[in-house]
């Protein structure tokens, strides 16, 4: 069937509580509302409301309670209203959920998917738009994750429900309902930990993940046109990296340019380029080159949001002057 | 709004002026959402009006507070300029945030309105911290803090009430409960009818009123900014209230019923403000227009400066993240 | 320990035996730690024994507690072995965590021993996931969080304990108030004389009982356990208590006076046992002789299989971080 | 006079004290008693408690009470007693400080410091070992700094009290008692946002931070007895990065070697990798490596916390290996 990103989720959630029981729900306004974007709607009516869950205003609540299901032998889903009102749950994702099954020598484990509605572009502002997922992506115990399409949104959750570690799935905001394809009704897994090359092509290669992904494949399709070749690889999982998938574009193209909607300083770009510079610096043609918003907050106002977010012309004009160096 | 405002009304008009002022901006901050002249989220304080004008009124230009998403009203009763404060709403230029961020994120700190994030209740330590400075520079100032029960749920309100009750901090909390967070209710939000009953447990006073009963809120407040000005510590104002229109103004508040709308409709504070007038022997008549009149024209007046205020330019974003740029 | 425990002792010795083996075990924690024999950092319950026995030892096997880092009697009275207990906290590949973590911040899922980090009051949200599941699946257990004074003043404790009032979840909140969290007085820590009298801001019942009155806590957790497995909800029971060491081996405890510490020591759980064994008729010496045999011996034990375990080799560091690792 | 590190913060915080009385202190244990590792020993007795205020457990409220401090003009300097334990009052930094100005439109400053001891190398274990900077040297508004010496403990000190923009202070609690030096009475400042080079070489070079300056030294010394010379650049600020400092010296050696203590994977010195790989690749005659912590948490047990973190050998190993490529 076709469905849009938003209701691929919803897909996804109701699929996995059907196939087993110990999946549970929990969040603001998830129950009867449905969630503030419909993640969850319908849920409620489906598996009643000791599995559709809503909590108080208590993000820290949220995520620990999700780590104290999960060790007694559920498979809980909670969702952050906003990603950004993650930092008020941090500690519990960060040390409590990430070391779990390390500090029980292996005798527990912490299956846990923490849903958050992330990104810019949809005006917004300060705490509407947050890309948390570099603070996570350097947190061994977590796994983290971030679909960009109708199907691997679907996908990557039921794996994520299904893994037997803390997932935190970063899904954007911005995709939601903009963005619509063939998803298969019955359930089915994306495996974490391996990206998808969404374009093949020698000349140049874009390695990106999330909503940039759409920009990347904009510029490939200009750049076809100039008579440049790209590759676009859609990182899918952010920790871990599929470094293999990365080496390998990089060698291939010897021009990899790296595109997120996160800031360029201390995103995830910068790993991504230190494993290409330890891996692939033989096979380089060019320096790997990273767009990405600019280093401010994500401001309000049109033009501001506009100046700071990477777009296609943004994309595309590092791209040129990466295929012509 | 006390010493320094220009007093050109006596009290009892100039709180009716305030509370009709309050509901012709939301109002309007409404109706242009919907029409597309403002963008992002908008949250409507549309039926609490008599929180904000209560709370703030009679503070003085030097004490702090810290408005959430609901407290518009609380701006304008503190000072700010309405051109302003809807210059903000919409983005533009000449906001307080220069458009860098969305609605009452941003604050005025000359009128001591300090901004929040969108994080509830992550202010309540911000004002803790304001009013410890007050403490420590042994001035007779109160910060004050607005959170609805929703936010009562985070750690951050249990962690300043604390701070509050052990160094007896001029600060005061002021809970607006209308009884719902986004489509939670109250019963799922806390297993206590009154958030003002967890006080007791941090060591200074609760007071529940109605927060629909201008008189109500303006009396518990004399009483805890009087005490906290003699250093006499914190208290909890739990206003009972009501927001008529949705959460924001995506939500068409489906959780609700109609019966319990008219309910609190009954209760209107404006309403009551305005039998009030009339039973003072007031010619209400006369001043229902003649403010109606007067707070349409600043707000027409706010809306034409706001819209005619320019954008910001795209680059202006990378200033003000630092007051000394390496 | 209830059912599953092989109950080689009547209840009256095995409570004493318990008393007395958390004693032994935390007093010889303290010397090697003292000769360098336990790296890291170490917390001594001494003084605080009645808590953790009381607290634990009608819970059933499959109940969970969730100790914190001076809860060392919480593993044993739980059923964990003292052998890997005392692994544990040399860091030696035998214990829970294999070496990977330090003291008690391993857990032992099959005991119910589910670990915490060194996060104060982290683990009380955790308590009620665990009690959630519990409840969703119509499972008679209950989860037991144990946190200080100090720990109170977290916001975790707030959203924890807000989160249980509203769904009535079979969790027990065990507040360890033995006045000082590190060096800071309860004075300091908040306005109010007891932690308890915040569980009325939650809708549940906050009860106050002596902990060194090893009665006082086993009749308190009685009635809160039977009341949550009834599906009546959570109760915080505080147990006054005093540590006789420092903070930390490291902490002189130079922030309280020796008279404070000999009026604790006067008030001593396993001296007051004792008194009772004898009032009751048994033959105390000859008790207290046979037991304090018992329990050196099991501690001789655990210390020899702890340092004869092996150290865990470098690279085990990098095993166990996932369960499926990618 | 000649200081440890540990005592020339508590001196820093001394001058700064009687310089301003707007400076005041306030943290868990810090009064009376000093603060857990004494940093603020003897400063009760000099500033009195309405100066250097003991507060609850509670990391949300003291670095949410030291930005409405700040904004009503003060300069608060809150301390974490362990640097791990910021992750409980992250939001009130990532969120509340660092767009503090910003939402004001430039109408209000915070001018406060948060220090965090960090660090392993003590048999910290899992959740006093953290070394956290990379989750701050990313989010615009905040400064961070991580002073190596005992001078730079004091002069980066007294530059964040004095700056007008919150600060995150690393302060290496491996340091705290174990180095030593000259250092002057009177109040100074170490400018933020300049890297000091404490070595200077032509063939190799390194880029550190932190305790594993001294790991970088060792392996100067030693490589300079095989006929490599080695250049040293202490990065001290690590938001905003020097990133002159970090271009020249790697267009001047054109070798690189970042050491870190942090992980390797989402530390910081992907971003530093990537900086040198945009600005300085035609220059480079081997490719950028990077040595930190392995990807694991902060295992407890001796023989995995030395497996886990960098040191001089790992460095040496590293370090020849790029002098040879
Ligand atoms: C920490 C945090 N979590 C979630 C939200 C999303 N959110 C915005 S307003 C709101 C409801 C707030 O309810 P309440 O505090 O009662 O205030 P009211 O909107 O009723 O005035 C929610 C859940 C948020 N802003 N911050
Ligand atoms: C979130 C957090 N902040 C600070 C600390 C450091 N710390 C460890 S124990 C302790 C005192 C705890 O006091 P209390 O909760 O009363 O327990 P007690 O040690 O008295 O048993 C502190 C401040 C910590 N572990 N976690
Ligand atoms: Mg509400
Ligand atoms: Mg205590």
């Amino acid at each position: 069937m076709e469905l849009t990103y938003i209701k691929a989720i919803n897909n996804a959630l109701r699929q996995a509580m059907r196939l087993d029981g110990d999946v549970v729900l929990l969040g603001e306004d998830i129950a009867a509302l449905g969630g503030a974007f419909l993640a969850t709607e319908g849920l409620l009516e489906e598996f009643g409301p000791e599995r559709v869950i809503d909590t108080p205003i208590s993000e820290s609540l949220i995520n620990g309670a999700a780590v104290g299901l999960a060790v007694a032998g559920m498979r809980p889903v909670a969702e952050m209203q906003f990603a950004d009102f993650i930092a008020c749950g941090f500690d519990e994702l960060v040390n409590m959920a990430s070391t779990l099954r390390y500090r029980h020598g292996g005798g527990a484990k912490c299956p846990m998917v923490v849903r958050c509605p992330s990104g810019s572009g949809v005006r917004g502002g300060l705490f509407h738009s947050q890309n948390p997922e570099a603070w996570f992506a350097r947190v061994p115990g977590l796994k983290v994750v971030a679909p960009a399409t109708a199907f691997d949104a679907k996908g990557l959750l039921i794996a994520a429900i299904q893994d037997d570690d803390p997932v935190i799935y970063f899904e954007h905001k911005f995709l939601y309902r903009r963005i619509k394809e063939e998803v298969p009704e019955d359930s089915y897994i994306v495996p974490i930990g391996k990206a998808a090359l969404r374009r093949a092509g020698g000349d140049i290669c874009f390695i990106t993940y999330g909503s940039a992904l759409y920009l990347c494949l904009a510029a490939a399709e200009e750049l076809e046109k100039e008579g440049v070749s790209s590759e676009v690889l859609d990182l899918r999982t952010l920790l871990p990296l599929d470094r293999r998938a990365i080496i390998e574009c990089a060698k291939k193209t010897g021009k990899v340019l790296i595109v997120h909607e996160d800031r360029v300083t201390g995103g995830l770009g910068g790993e991504v380029s230190a494993i290409i510079m330890e891996n692939a610096f033989e096979y380089l043609d060019a320096p790997v080159m990273r767009v990405g918003a600019k280093d401010t907050p994500n401001a309000f106002a049109g033009p501001m949001e506009e100046y700071i977010l990477p777009n296609k012309d943004k994309v595309l004009a590092a791209a040129r002057k990466l295929a012509e160096y | 709004m006390g010493e320094g405002w220009e007093r050109v009304m006596d009290q009892d008009t100039e709180l009716y002026y305030y509370l009709r002022l309050v509901r012709e901006f939301e109002d309007r901050v409404s109706k242009l959402h919907h029409q597309g002249r403002i963008p992002g989220g908008v949250y409507s304080g549309l039926g609490q009006e008599a929180v904000v004008v209560g709370a703030v009124y009679r503070l003085k230009p030097e004490d702090f507070i810290f408005p959430l998403h609901r407290d518009l009203g609380a701006f304008l009763v503190k000072g700010v300029d309405p051109n302003l404060l809807m210059a903000q709403i919409m983005g533009k230029k000449t906001g307080f945030s220069g458009g860098r961020d969305s609605f009452l994120h941003a604050g005025v700190l000359d009128k001591g309105v300090i901004g929040s994030t969108s994080m509830l209740a992550s202010s309540l330590p911000v004002a803790c911290g304001a009013a410890l400075k007050f403490k420590i520079k042994k001035e007779p100032r109160v910060a004050v803090a607005f959170f609805g029960e929703g936010a009562s749920s985070r750690g951050d309100f249990h962690e300043a009430a604390n701070f509050a009750g052990i160094h007896k901090l001029p600060v005061i909390f002021v809970c607006e409960n209308n009884f719902y967070a986004f489509s939670t209710p109250q019963s799922m939000q806390m297993a206590v009818e009154d958030v003002a009953d967890r006080a007791a447990g941090y060591g200074f006073h609760g007071h529940v009123c109605s927060g629909n009963d201008l008189f109500a809120v303006m009396r518990a407040m004399e009483h805890a900014v009087n005490q906290a000005r003699r250093g006499d510590g914190p208290e909890l104002i739990e206003c009972k209230t009501y927001r008529y229109s949705g959460h924001s103004e995506h939500d068409m508040a489906s959780y609700r019923t109609k019966e319990e709308l008219i309910e609190w409709e009954s209760r209107d504070p404006i309403q009551r403000y305005e039998f009030f007038l009339e039973k003072k022997g007031y010619d209400a008549a006369k001043i229902i227009a003649e403010t109606g009149g007067k707070v349409k024209a600043v707000v027409d007046e706010a809306v034409k400066f706001a819209e005619s205020s320019p954008e910001p330019e795209g680059p202006e974003a990378m200033t003000e993240i630092y007051a000394t740029p390496v």
